[in-house]
């Protein structure tokens, strides 16, 4: 089944679905398997697991420093393929995507990465600074491998771009609620409902949106309006303050669990 | 320039456009920005005015009649960039940007740097436009630099010192990016080299392409005929593709870019993409290029005397002419650069930035093994009195040693009290 | 420089030349060769082509749109001799003066710097012509000025530390005169302003005339008529006299000089000689003019912010034009002096030097008086960046003073290894 | 009997007559008299008393800092001038000049200056920064005044300019034995003189010549040759050394006495 496919059918069960997100390697792959665990444990539906670049221009402060650290710990990209892997038979309920920057699948070799990922049942990609107009190959190659090339809509999107945009992607779209990179909150106003209109009218995919979610109160408020709540930065800075074991507890709590 | 390459913005395999979706629409429309004033002949008269100006355009052409006395072989004449307002090429780019911004209607500006230059040119543009202004800086080139940040803050810029990654260059083009895709509405992000996401490398060498047009005319009225060979330093690339273009249709002019060498491009210390081993064909801060990474695609960190030259990638014009072969690659080494730089200032009165003074360097390499009647010119894309805390530490001055120690007295005293 | 008193060398009441014996024979010489490239036309061919191909001239006369609309008065136009080459318009007399030398045949050039332009100016000079060259410097002024320093030697010259009297500029003056009168056969001396005996006020006036002749044609091609006022600071008063000379002749062009009025005309820390009262008649380093001192005839100590202003006396020239009028003078203070360049940087992305900024003040307090129809020409007589020790201080900025500090913990350490 | 007869007198009896200088107020007027009863005690013929300047751009390094120190004890113009009226009442048997700059002269007022200096005896005085040509006035009031404008000659000074200059001055002819500032040994070579002797054709007034003496030899080389031997930078130097009582056995020593 792919991916859009398998959202849609969870979404007959669920009010809204929900991905997050880790940096691998950061703090660890151990503490990885357990975030992971925790997450799957309690319901999540999709999970990027980030390929650290030490270039990540969209990110944040808090996921950049995260993928600083990864690095200077000596995380490698075969590592995290590796990981990636094991994670994925460990843990059959949840979709994995790979998230990363687009040099690092160019280095390793375009079809060689993809190909890889989807052996190892990768279900897609979320690469922020490929824009379709730059992934001619990347989007054949997804097409040839299975898996999901995710594109973006975004506040500043025109509908006729959107409409563009919706058509070399599948999976689902990710929604940028606002300006800017990952890590802040957004307020949950007019402006991002008519931002949430207008993408569900552009496109048929699932929409997954992030906006710097951390509360049960966040996720109700999306229900209805999107399909999948995105947890970046959120849990990130739990596992930093509070360790893996309050991944869990904080994933059931937004779900309302 | 023209495209190579039949898709929008690539240079045979090199460029495009790799930005986040929500720099779609801002991309677009500088695009169609560009576009227009590349196509009205008015702006380019109305930048060529502001650069006579504001910023003493044309720049000399010197020729170097002790150095070439000195080397015996060909006659070398000195583009002089370093005579620009705010001391250096990027000048032209910035001015040259700040006049699309103005057309552009949008009220402030971003800007990367790594040796302050850019940075500095950058907040001059924005107080003579009535810009906001914000410099992003490495955290290390914000302590390395500090009288450029001084300079920058007083023209009332707002200069944010950048605590990630290496903190020097690259990571101030990230952090600038990562503040446009926030404020692109009312923001243009003033890329400082011909580098970055299409349309920068294009636009940005279409400003700085009035070094190449100027030294054309001048070497044939003070030579009397096409130069054998024209030297630039290659950081970004910006101030080399700037003469070059002024001489690419001369195919039996050569062209020679000059990269950081460092401690020597066997070293893990040098910034050299197109010599040396340590580059490969990859995509990083929206354009693909030569950079200095790792197997996996982490860049490397790099080094060069020259903070202008520390960088990771490279032009991808000059990636292209460079596979091409119509630009020959040199490297000059840190130490090589210190001897150019010596003889220049004592042999001609004239002091290069360390940047530029590699191009020095290579010029001096070539030039003995010419003829008398062929000419060279080296663009001197900045002057080195700005550097005085690198270059006077280079030279391990102890006098320079013993103010510094004695200014620091003063003021540990007075904050004392 | 038309004199106008029957004496050679005479400007009304001052000047002349009050040169030991020994020096008699230098000075006939000097004013033999003076002569004849004063009536060569070719000489100042050579020199105008000189200055075009090595110091970018003619410097662009800068039109301030936005301290125009600030001050809501006179249009402001800023004559741009920052953008000569080592950044000040000093260079304009020192390649000037090497031109005759040159033709002297004399192999070796002296001369006293303050502020260490002049000394930078005539190490370049130097450098390029090939002379050997030891500038004299006071004691005090080398401390402070430890970068200007760094570059003289760098440059090839031997920088002297005078340790006598103020340890200024006065104190280099004569120190210098010492040098001379024992080397005359192979050296000159350079002086770097309008002052001295007889013929160094009128030469170095000449050669910086060249300033007024450029400003006056431009100030009609952009403005289309002559300005209501030019300002100028005056230290010596070269670069007054330089682009005075433009409108001498136009009588309803007011010519406005402004001294360095240091912390209040009222008080015993300035260096104004026509305004205030604590100058008077005198016979000093070879020249009689206004000069500042005690009832006994000893020099007075003096003060400015601005190390090139910071001297006893004033060109005989502008004395003469002070007594007949033609030219007013007016002191701005220190403090008055870093508000108008801090108003300068943010508002025109230009960082005049300290001296400078002085001609700046009184414009802006013209200035809003004015007819929007008329215009005014400030003279920038250098660019402030070579000052950032001085600035920064002035400022009192206190990441300056950090950055200081920690350099100054590296070389200490680095020394204690 | 105005100078130049006084000395052409005193050459009659002596092979070679002795000028001494010494800086007023420097280290102190006190010692100064000693110094000055040191020296005429020993049979010197003229005293150069030298005003303090803040300029003195023709004196070497030794004169240039005892002009400042004896300007920062704070000696006046005044001052120097009321010594010297006493120094001339109590040494009738010495020729008293003032040495100083044109300045000190300048701004007492010229004829005030030399009218009251003639009046308490000053023989003359030796201005180095004032050529002939700016010394109109000066040059009349000394001839109002009866007081010797004393000229130099030096190894720059054509024969031409000899004559011009021998023409405007009376008393003696200053011959400075090369080229640089005060205080310099020079070595009696052949180009000396040869200088002496051109000096000698171009004037009938005596010729007084310093070039750093400092022992009976170079005195006694200087026999014949010139009239009189000025010893400037040496008895300051003196003094400072070992004190004013040195004075006199110096100069008894540099006469052969
Ligand atoms: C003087 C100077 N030259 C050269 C460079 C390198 O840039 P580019 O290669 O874009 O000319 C810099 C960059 O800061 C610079 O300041
Ligand atoms: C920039 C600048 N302006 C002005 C002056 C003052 O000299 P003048 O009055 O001769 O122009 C100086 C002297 O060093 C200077 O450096």
């Amino acid at each position: 089944m792919n991916l859009t496919a398998d959202l849609q059918k969870r979404l007959q069960n669920k009010p809204i679905l929900l991905m997050t997100h880790l940096v691998l390697g950061y703090p660890s792959l151990e503490v990885n398997r357990e975030v992971i665990r925790q997450m799957a444990e309690n319901g999540v539906d999709c999970i990027e697991l980030q390929i650290p670049f030490s270039e990540p221009m969209a990110d944040g402060p808090v996921i950049l420093r995260a993928n600083q650290d990864a690095l200077n710990r000596g995380i490698r990209v075969a590592d995290c393929i590796q990981f990636a892997a094991d994670i994925v038979q460990e843990f059959p309920q949840v979709n994995f995507l790979f998230m990363t920057y687009y040099n690092i699948i160019f280095r390793y070799g375009e079809e060689d990465f993809i190909k890889g990922a989807a052996e190892i049942g990768i279900k897609g990609f979320i690469v922020p600074d490929l824009p379709p107009e730059e992934g001619e190959s990347y989007l054949s190659l997804s097409k040839k491998y299975r898996t999901a090339p995710i594109m973006f809509f975004t506040p500043t999107s025109t509908e006729e771009r959107m409409r563009k945009v919706e058509k070399m992607g599948s999976g689902f779209i990710y929604c940028v609620a606002r300006k800017g990179v990952t890590g802040k909150k957004t307020a949950m106003d007019d402006s991002l409902a008519r931002s949430l209109n207008s993408y569900r009218s552009a496109t048929s995919l699932p929409l997954a949106v992030g906006f710097g979610i951390s509360s049960r109160e966040d996720v109700a408020m999306l229900e209805g309006k999107a399909d999948m709540a995105v947890i970046g930065t959120a849990t990130i800075r739990l596992v930093d303050n509070q360790g893996p074991a309050a991944v869990g507890p904080f994933i059931a709590e937004l779900l309302g669990h | 320039m023209n495209q190579a390459n039949s898709k929008r913005g690539y240079f045979g395999n090199w460029g495009g456009a790799f930005i986040p979706e929500v720099l779609h629409q801002t991309f677009t429309e500088l695009n169609e920005a560009y576009l227009r004033v590349r196509g009205d002949e008015t702006f380019w008269q109305e930048y060529v005015d502001l650069m006579a100006n504001y910023s003493c355009r044309p720049t000399p052409l010197t020729f170097a009649e002790n150095l070439t006395k000195h080397f015996g072989g060909a006659r070398i004449y000195i583009k002089r960039e370093d005579l620009n307002h705010t001391g250096a090429h990027k000048a032209n780019n910035v001015m040259g940007q700040g006049l699309l911004v103005k057309r552009m209607g949008k009220k402030r500006v971003i800007a990367e740097t790594g040796a302050g230059q850019h940075g500095v040119a950058t907040a001059t543009m924005a107080a003579r436009f009535g810009f906001a202004c914000t410099i992003y800086m490495g955290e290390e080139d914000v302590a390395r630099q500090r009288p450029n940040v001084f300079w920058m803050e007083k023209l009332g810029a707002t200069v944010v010192p950048v605590t990630d990654g290496s903190r020097t260059l690259k990571d101030a083009i990230n952090e600038a990016f990562r503040d446009w895709v926030a404020s692109m509405d009312s923001t243009h992000y003033v890329l400082g080299t011909v580098c970055g996401p299409h349309p920068f490398p294009e636009m940005v060498a279409w400003f700085q392409s009035i070094i190449g047009q100027e030294a054309r005319k001048q070497i044939l009225a003070q030579h009397g005929n096409m130069p054998a060979a024209v030297y630039a330093c290659v950081g970004g690339g910006s101030n080399a593709l700037g003469i070059f273009q002024g001489f690419m249709a001369e195919r039996a002019v050569e062209l020679v870019g000059v990269e950081a060498g460092g401690k020597g491009i066997d070293t893990d210390h040098h910034a050299s993409r197109m010599t040396g081993t340590r580059a490969a064909a990859g995509v990083a801060q929206g354009y693909k290029t030569m950079f200095l990474q790792d197997d996996d695609g982490q860049m490397l960190d790099t080094h060069s005397i020259a903070a202008g030259l520390d960088y990771v990638g490279i032009s991808p014009i000059l990636a292209d002419l460079g596979d091409s072969g119509r630009v020959r690659f040199e490297a000059a080494t840190d130490r090589e650069v210190i001897e150019a730089l010596e003889l220049t200032m004592r042999t001609e009165g004239i002091i290069p930035a360390l940047e530029s003074s590699h191009a020095f360097v290579q010029a001096f390499k070539d030039a003995p093994e010419m003829n008398p009647h062929e000419a060279i010119i080296i663009n001197m894309s900045g002057r080195g009195d700005k550097d005085i805390f690198t270059i006077a530490h280079a030279f391990d001055d102890p006098s320079w040693k013993k103010f510094i120690i004695g200014r620091a007295q003063e003021y540990r005293k007075s904050s004392g009290e």
